[in-house]
């Protein structure tokens, strides 16, 4: 009989047999993947790669349009777009994902416990979570701000508050529907404690579809994070973030659309590649039914 | 009334179903053995003209229904026939009925669609049907939703829409495989009297060898997507040519007298992404050589029965 | 059978309004920030201050006021807008028709195509259609909301000079609001449609309608399209209440009136009985429309309708 | 032909940044009326643009020399809107509904009013009141009718308004929309105006459009006829539109910086006095708002005469004087670009408002502080919140506005009674209190009261509790193809004078 | 000869959790079920689906508790002991399940699934985790070299196998088999029924194996005991015994014989087993019953001696 698997010849081999590299067989993925990848390299090196501080005013060459040596032209500071665009993905991603890991584990925790240990525990977790589920996350972001106040913290509560209901329902569906599989009973008919069980069995296959829902969510958390600057309560000033930057436009539609325009390609491109890369991901994880559960 | 000749199918490369030939006349209950995977259901399907509908084609051989070619019949046609001259039971009955209809509509349709009843008279004749059928108060029963019946009632009531249509062949795939003992013995019971009374030909497709020693007069047994014989009941129990249906044959357990064992076949059954070469069988056979992994054995025809094996014949 | 089960769905909205109100009351306590200054104005004392206080009842214990409020609430009186001046039901219900029409109009723009759609791409045979409505679907789903109005504005309103820039004034003031809120509704809409019918045709009972005979039209409309609704009308029960507060960017850029916004505005003015009063009518649409949502199911589903009695 | 007309003779104006959110048209009991009240009720008198006072409801008005009573003579044959006679009797109704209320500071020097007879009316003052016509001019003190007034209670003002102005109130839908029609009657113009009768226009929609560039939008696509408020950098583009008209109108108001004095580092006067100087306001001026407008020095607007203070008083940018100071302070430049002092970092918490225009603002000043090596943080608050931050003093600097035209604006945000907010510089001073109750209570009369709000007001730029930056003009555009608007506003606000002037172009 | 595991009135009800307005129901999963394993048998029970032969197991096992009766294993009353001790206890008594598409976690190896009982109960395995895999593996008849594979690379009968390695890996006494082959293709079936039967001769180990297929229980057991409805109706003590209940007969008689020789007419019982919710009080055979009289439907009838061994019924046979 032929070996299905490959034998392990090293670190390479397993990385390309890992989902995530399997996500980048399609030419979608391909396109999607190698977008996020040169999104995070330029995130990452944003000081070496920005011809400009994305900070410095040059008040009497506000506005301008794009040209050389300002390519996206400026705002209304004399501050450059481009790099301020480059900084931004900074800010937008790293805001959106540690909102999402934070929303994740939060997530994960709830709706583990809730699954796991049922009852009237079970019931009120999800009352909880459906009730902030079925309120749109902008109001809910918006009360959130509201109450701790403006600025990057609270921005990244508000979106972990805001995705918390996905994540937590996600985990629980999972964890009712692993409860019921043989397996788990097997582990417990071979001696298995409470902790080996949600540990070794529940959480472990639990966390795939959860992660891959999460990858999606950062786009969703892009988003929300632009709409929050948009209506001025995200990063403050001069810090760059995608949404702050439409929102310094608004002011500007007219006189600098480039302002808002390319902020907004930003996020619209970044958006449209996580969501593209994470339904590659879905696929090569198979993880479709999974997802549909919650 | 039905003859199937070298039927092959294929989805986009994969090829699960090839060299499938058998026939079968009115009043005759024919059965097709296999385990799980051997290409039982896809038969079924290519006979009902259901492949496109999971992207399947019939690549080669024919079809023949009362001496019409059903490969290359077209679609509007097909439709006349499937649920009106066709009817066909399917495998799993607790989820074959639309579970937001009701009972009485779904079963009424195939009457107004293929009778051209009208609505009064198609359900007059669903109640009757029903009552055939031996369910208890059809009237009522015709009022509720599939899923307030048990798993027998709505095995009896698929089976009362593959006969609303008052059809001349019956193809059964696996209808008892998802019910109990009792139902099951139920179920095959009405099957058999309802193949006697109405003079049908009953293509009866089963994984249980029991069933078909007490319900069928032909046999086809498939392995890995191919026939590999066929033949009367009573010679294929008796003097199983093909290797695999001796084991098959020895692999049901019955009283034994002390000490016999059941036979085992080893090894697994393939899978169409790793069907071997030549004999499809070679690698779990006995009387495996090198001809057979390389060479494909045609179905050789004798009298009634048919044998598709290097060695048919040798004893193990 | 429908009947007792929407007795009993409504008899359960009673404990949940109930925690409802308790969760909103104490969300609105728990910002900061005092409505009471924005009515002070140059000139006024300490005195008058504490004089407006007792007026608006915001010395007395949390409970104290909690319980006036519901009391009164249940007298169909929302209280009295702080810094607006007047009772807060009127305010609602001064806005509240303009969230209603953009929503319905929304709503009903977002089902009927994102249905149509959806449908399309389920089960068309060309690839580029479907590759078309998949890359609409794609876009509706990612592009920000704002953004889009933004250049809707910039294309329809200003260059076009086709519809008015701002306002709720006359039905063309409409347009550019419901077809941004509706790029997202459509897009959501096609895909759960998709993915509804998608799956509805792999159930084991549709190879036994084809088996009896029935066209394949007959089967999307009759069959298919019953099931492929049951998640459809969900979301969309669930997007009423989606519609009536998310519309708040929307409404933002588009000068438009609706609950949404006065509840922003509430927000920024700590006006407390607004944002009560609005957060209060957002549950209720919220609660109301996942009621819509499971009678629709119960409805259309008679499983659902039988498991829940 | 004739409904062409008839829309012809309709008008939209639209509110925009500092009109917006007025809850009531009830001028007694409201703290935020926009101009569209200016329309409803007339005043006892109107101010010009160069401060002066003219007539209106009021045909002459005299002070007993030592300031304790007012006499005014009254118009004759004004009628309200509801067909009530106006005559001395409404005054002495009115005068007492103040009692109480946020605005009622504005008589809260007349102590009672006597009706001389039907056209004349004296107030009784309890104490000299040189800024009494200022305050009688004020949009707050625009007359209502007493008898709607007193049937409709709280609704006055939101379902009705009874004035005597050219406009009739028809509709308030509070946030959205007024909708004003023409009083027909309208004989009683004030001389602010050249058209003395009826208004030309049928019917006014004033529409609140809080987004500025959307406001903007619309006045350039037609959705509205003129638009109060325009933000200044949009003006450039405005002006090169044949079709749109801009008027520029002194400003009321300032916009400045304060200090919080108690909050390190701003204990210290020198590092105070550095911080003012750290401010281009010419450099602002110049870039964010396009040459339009005024740098501000001192707190007051310049058409004020307490404005016009010891120049050496007034705050300019001097960079080098601002490093200087800072050096002497102990506050030295430290590797990277920010000063220290005692291991801490010259890095202060810089608050201001949403609302774009205040952002923008406060980013400049940012950037302008950062040269001098202080590290400003910006934090940007909604209404209530910052108000919160302020009162529990966590603030060090802000950047805010204001729009008064008078000089007691300084008691507002410098009265030690008012610590937190709105003093938000938390300044209290024993010399500053003095000063103040001189200014507000004793000054006898007019040239009193300037020369001793001068004296309070050069106290307070001496502390440097405060830098000034902006004096905004108002804005006003109009689409000339749908109005025509008097080349020069008269008043120091667009008000009812201005609209009875205008016409609809046929 | 000594009992490995004894059974008496042992009972389990589920009960469905009516919501606000929806009245509780309560069902007898399992209703008052006695009898005694003695070691190295092989006792087999039947009946059809939902008539509580997982429940039974599962109770054996204490996977779930018990509503009532008592439990011993190898004279230790079960029902007494901690979760700790029954953690401990439970090496010597071990289940093959029913499915084993779902018995592997799918993220485990076949190496770590068959040492997570090491792993778990804390014992090092003997001759190290490699060597001890190889041994279970070549115990059942697997290839050693499939120790790296996951679940979804190997046949269903393969997993089965795994399942009953890692069932032997600490070597119980007791293997309680929960329909072993039921999703498994007759040729395979035949395989586990082989594997099993040389493992029980070569360990010496006490099977209760469950089946619905009366004829494979036939084959396979000693004993049979026959459920219906949550019930042992008949206790057959060896598989040559005439039955003496009308449901077992009925089961018999439902039984095809897979030989076309001995066709015979079928006549099976009309109806279906009932739903075990809120039962009657009487024989829950006596709708279905050819036999049935007044008394069956008002008492429920007792397991008692008849023609030599125990039957629940009025009027047997
Ligand atoms: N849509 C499809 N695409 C690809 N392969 C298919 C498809 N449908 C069936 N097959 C393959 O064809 C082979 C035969 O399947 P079929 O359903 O006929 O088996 P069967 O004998 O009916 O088995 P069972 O007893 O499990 O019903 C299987 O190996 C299956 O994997
Ligand atoms: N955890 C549970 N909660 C509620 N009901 C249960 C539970 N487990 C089993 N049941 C019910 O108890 C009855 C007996 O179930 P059990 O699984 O023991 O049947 P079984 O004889 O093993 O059937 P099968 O042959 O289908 O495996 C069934 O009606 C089942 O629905
Ligand atoms: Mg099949
Ligand atoms: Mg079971």
């Amino acid at each position: 009989m032929t070996n299905v698997i490959g034998k392990k010849t090293g670190i390479l081999s397993w990385l390309r047999n890992t989902p995530l590299a399997k996500a980048f067989d399609s030419w979608l993925g391909k396109i999607a993947g190698g977008f996020l990848v040169l999104l995070l390299l330029t995130a990452i090196f944003a000081p070496w790669i920005t011809p400009f501080n994305y900070a410095a005013q040059d008040l009497m060459n506000g506005n301008a349009p794009p040209a050389w040596p300002n390519l996206l032209g400026t705002d209304q500071f004399g501050r450059d777009v481009f790099s301020r665009v480059i900084y931004g993905a900074r800010t937008s991603l790293s805001v959106s994902v540690t909102a999402i890991s934070i929303s994740i584990a939060a997530g994960m925790t709830l709706g583990a416990a809730a699954g796991y240990f049922g009852g009237i525990f079970e019931r009120v977790v999800m009352t909880v979570v459906d009730l902030t589920w079925s309120f749109p996350d902008i109001l809910i972001a918006l009360i959130f701000v509201a109450i701790i106040g403006p600025g990057l913290t609270s921005t990244i509560f508000a979106i972990a508050i805001a995705y918390l209901a996905q994540f937590t329902r996600l985990t629980r569906a999972q964890i009712v529907r692993l409860k019921r599989e043989t397996f788990i009973e097997a582990s417990i008919n071979l001696g298995g404690k409470p902790r080996h069980i949600l540990l070794r069995h529940l959480i472990p296959n639990a966390i795939t579809p959860v992660i891959v829902i999460g990858m999606l969510a950062i786009g969703d958390g892009i988003v929300l994070e632009a709409t929050l600057g948009f209506f001025g309560l995200g990063a403050q000033p001069p810090t760059p973030s995608w949404g702050a930057m439409m929102s310094s436009g608004t002011a500007q539609l007219f006189l600098s659309p480039w302002v808002i325009i390319f902020p907004g390609m930003a996020v619209a491109a970044t958006v449209i590649a996580v969501n593209l890369f994470g339904d590659e991901l879905i696929r090569a994880l198979d993880i479709r039914d999974r997802i549909k559960e919650a | 009334m039905l003859e199937v000749k070298d039927l092959a199918v294929a989805f986009g490369s994969v090829a699960p179903l090839s060299g499938v030939t058998f026939s079968l006349a009115k009043g005759e209950t024919l059965g097709i053995v296999g385990e799980s995977g051997s290409g039982k259901s896809l038969t079924a399907m290519s006979i009902m003209g259901l492949l496109s509908m999971s992207d399947g084609r019939v690549t080669a051989g024919s079809i023949v229904f009362d001496g019409q070619e059903l490969t290359t019949l077209a679609e509007p046609a097909y439709c006349k026939l499937r649920g009106g001259r066709i009817g066909l039971i399917t495998q799993n009955p607790m989820t074959s009925l639309d579970p937001l209809k009701k009972i009485g509509t779904q079963v009424d349709s195939v009457a107004i669609l293929h009778l051209g009843m009208s609505k009064k008279a198609a359900r007059a004749n669903t109640v009757d049907i029903l009552a055939t059928l031996r369910i208890p108060e059809p009237a009522l029963i015709c009022e509720r939703y599939p899923h307030q019946m048990s798993g027998g009632m709505k095995q009896r009531i698929v089976i009362a829409m593959a006969l609303a249509a008052d059809p001349d062949l019956l193809i059964a795939d696996e209808p008892t495989t998802a019910l109990d003992v009792t139902v099951q013995a139920q179920i095959i019971r009405l099957l058999d009297d309802l193949v006697k009374q109405r003079d049908l030909a009953l293509l009866l497709i089963t994984h249980d060898m029991s069933v078909v020693a007490q319900t069928c007069d032909k046999v086809v047994v498939m392995y890995a997507g191919r026939a590999i014989e066929q033949g009367p009941v009573l010679e294929i129990f008796d003097d199983p040519q093909h290797p695999y249906t001796q084991a098959l044959v020895g692999c049901i357990p019955r009283d034994l007298g002390d000490g016999e064992k059941l036979t085992s076949i080893p090894g697994t059954v393939p899978t169409v992404l790793n069907y071997p070469s030549g004999c499809k069988f070679h690698p779990r056979c006995a009387r495996n050589q090198d001809i057979c992994t390389t060479e494909q054995p045609e179905l050789v025809r004798n009298g009634d029965s048919a044998v598709a094996c290097h060695f048919a014949g040798a004893s193990t | 059978m429908l009947l007792r089960y929407i007795f009993f769905r409504v008899l359960m909205l009673i404990p949940v309004s109930i925690s409802i109100s308790v969760v909103i009351f104490m969300i609105v306590h728990l910002l900061p920030g005092d409505p009471i200054d924005n009515l002070i104005r140059i000139g006024s004392s300490p005195d008058d201050r504490a004089l407006l206080v007792t007026k608006y009842g915001l010395d007395q214990p949390l409970f104290v006021q909690y319980f006036r409020w519901l009391g009164a609430m249940f007298q169909g009186d929302f209280g009295e807008a702080i810094v607006l001046r007047r009772p807060v039901a009127d305010l609602i219900s001064q806005n509240l028709p303009y969230s209603l029409t953009l929503g319905a109009m929304a709503f009903a723009f977002s089902s009927i195509v994102g249905i149509i759609l959806g449908t399309i791409s389920a089960t068309t045979r060309s690839a580029l259609m479907e590759q078309f409505v998949r890359g609409f679907i794609l876009l509706g789903s990612t592009v920000p909301g704002f953004w889009l109005a933004l250049l809707m504005i910039l294309f329809f309103a200003v260059q076009l000079q086709m519809f008015p820039v701002s306002g709720a004034k006359g039905w063309d003031s409409l347009v550019l609001p419901v077809l941004t809120i509706g790029f997202g509704g459509v897009a959501l809409v096609a895909r759960v449609t998709r993915v509804a019918l998608m799956d509805a045709r792999r159930e084991d009972f549709v190879t036994l309608l084809h088996a009896k005979g029935l066209s394949s039209g007959t089967i999307l409309f009759r069959h298919l399209m019953p099931h492929a609704m049951l998640p459809v009308v969900t979301i969309l029960a669930l997007r009423i209440g989606w519609i009536l507060g998310g519309a708040v960017t929307v409404e933002f850029v588009f000068g438009r009136p609706g609950l949404g916004s006065l509840l922003i505005r509430a927000l920024g003015q700590r006006d407390y009985p607004v944002v009560q009063g609005c957060l209060l009518m957002l549950a209720l649409a919220v609660m109301l429309g996942t009621l819509i949502g499971d009678v629709a199911q119960a409805a259309m589903d008679p499983r659902i309708r039988e498991a829940k009695t | 032909f004739l409904t062409s007309v008839a829309l012809a003779q309709e008008a939209t104006i639209a509110f925009s940044a500092d009109e917006l959110g007025a809850t009531s048209y009830n001028p007694i009991t409201s703290s935020n009326l926009n101009s569209a009240a200016s329309l409803i009720f007339d005043r006892l008198v109107e101010q010009d643009a160069d401060q002066s006072y003219h007539p209106h409801l009021a045909t002459s008005w005299e002070e007993s020399p030592d300031g304790m009573s007012w006499t005014f003579k009254l118009k004759e044959g004004v009628t309200f809107h509801d067909g009530t006679a106006f005559n001395a009797q409404s005054i002495a109704d009115w005068i007492p509904d103040f009692a109480g209320t946020d605005n009622a500071y504005l008589v809260g020097a007349v102590d009672s009013i006597e009706v001389v007879d039907d056209l004349t009316v004296r107030f009784v003052m309890s104490r000299p009141e040189p800024n009494f016509l200022y305050n009688l001019s004020s949009t707050f003190m625009g007359i209502p009718g007493a008898a709607s007034y007193d049937a409709l209670g709280d609704d006055f003002g939101v379902t009705a308004a009874v004035g005597t102005g050219p406009f009739k109130l028809d509709r308030f839908d509070i946030g959205l929309e007024t909708v004003l029609v023409r009083n027909d009657d309208y004989a009683w113009a004030s001389d602010l105006s050249k058209n003395q009768g009826a208004a030309k226009i049928d019917r006014i929609t004033f529409r609140e459009i809080p987004d500025q560039s959307t406001a903007f939008l619309e006045l350039k696509t037609g959705g509205i006829d003129l638009l109060l408020g325009v933000p200044t950098p949009f003006l450039k583009i405005l002006k090169a539109e044949s079709n749109v008209t801009v008027i520029q109108m002194p400003g009321t108001g300032i916009h400045y910086m304060p200090i919080n004095v108690t909050a390190a580092p701003f204990d210290d006067i020198k590092v105070r006095e550095a911080t003012g100087l750290a401010i281009n306001q010419e450099a602002i001026v110049a870039s964010i708002y396009n040459g339009v407008g005024a740098p501000a020095h001192n707190f007051l607007i310049s058409e004020l005469p307490e404005a016009k203070v010891d120049p050496s008083l007034n705050v300019s940018y001097d960079l080098e004087k601002a490093k200087k100071l800072l050096d002497e302070a102990g506050w030295v430049m430290g590797d990277g670009d920010v000063r220290m002092k005692d291991g801490v970092s010259l890095t202060v918490k810089l608050f201001t408002q949403n609302g774009s225009e205040f952002t923008s603002l406060t980013q400049v000043v940012q950037a302008q502080l950062a040269a001098i090596g202080m590290e400003a943080i910006i934090t940007v608050f909604d209404s209530s919140t910052i108000r919160d931050e302020y009162k529990a003093n966590r603030h060090q600097l802000a950047v805010r506005g204001y729009d008064w035209n008078n000089s007691d604006i300084l008691d507002w945000f410098f009265s030690g009674e008012r610590i937190g907010y709105p003093n938000v510089s938390m300044w209290k001073d024993a010399e500053g209190q003095r000063l103040n109750d001189v200014a507000m209570k004793d000054s006898k009369n007019s040239d009193e009261r300037i020369a001793n709000f001068k004296m309070y007001h050069e106290y307070v730029l001496s502390q440097h509790l405060f830098v000034p930056i902006y004096q905004p003009t108002k804005n006003i555009a109009y689409n000339s193809d749908r109005l025509n608007v008097p080349e020069k506003i008269r008043g120091t606000r667009f008000r009812s004078q201005t609209v009875l002037d205008m016409t609809i172009v046929e | 000869m000594s009992n490995l595991l004894e059974v008496s009135n042992l009972s389990k009800t589920f009960s469905s959790s009516g919501g606000p307005f929806r009245r509780a129901r309560t069902m007898h999963a399992v209703n008052d079920v006695s009898f005694d394993l003695p070691k190295g048998r092989v006792v087999g029970v039947v009946g059809e689906s939902g008539c509580g032969k997982s429940t039974l197991a599962r109770l054996i096992l204490r996977l779930i508790e018990p509503t009532k009766g008592t439990l011993r294993f190898d004279g230790e009353d079960l029902r007494a002991k901690t979760s700790a001790q029954m953690r401990d206890l439970r090496a010597h008594m071990q289940m093959v399940f029913q499915d084993p598409y779902s018995a592997i976690d799918p993220r485990y190896t076949i190496e770590r699934a068959v040492l997570e009982p090491f792993i778990v109960q804390g014992v090092k395995p003997s001759g190290g985790g490699a060597a001890q895999v190889e041994d279970l593996l070549n115990m059942v008849g697997l290839n050693p070299g499939l120790a790296d594979r996951f679940p979804h690379q190997i046949s269903g009968g393969q997993k089965q196998r795994v399942g009953i390695a890692r069932a032997l890996a600490l070597r119980p006494s007791l293997l309680v088999l929960d329909e072993p082959t039921a999703s498994l293709d007759v040729s395979v079936q035949a395989q586990i029924i082989g594997l099993l039967e040389q493992l029980r001769d070569e360990l010496g180990l006490t099977y209760l194996f469950i089946s619905h297929d009366l004829s494979l229980v036939q084959y396979f057991c000693d004993e049979i005991l026959v459920m219906y409805l949550g019930r042992v109706v008949e206790v057959l003590p060896d598989t040559n015994r005439q039955a003496c209940h009308p449901y077992t007969i009925t089961l018999m008689n439902s039984t095809f014989v897979p030989d076309p020789k001995q066709r015979r007419v079928i006549r099976p019982l009309e109806g279906e087993v009932p739903s075990p919710f809120d039962l009657k009080p009487g024989c829950a055979f006596a709708d279905r019953c050819p036999q049935v009289n007044e008394i069956c439907r008002t008492e429920t009838p007792e397991l008692s001696k008849h023609s030599g061994h125990l039957v629940a019924c009025h009027n047997p046979i």
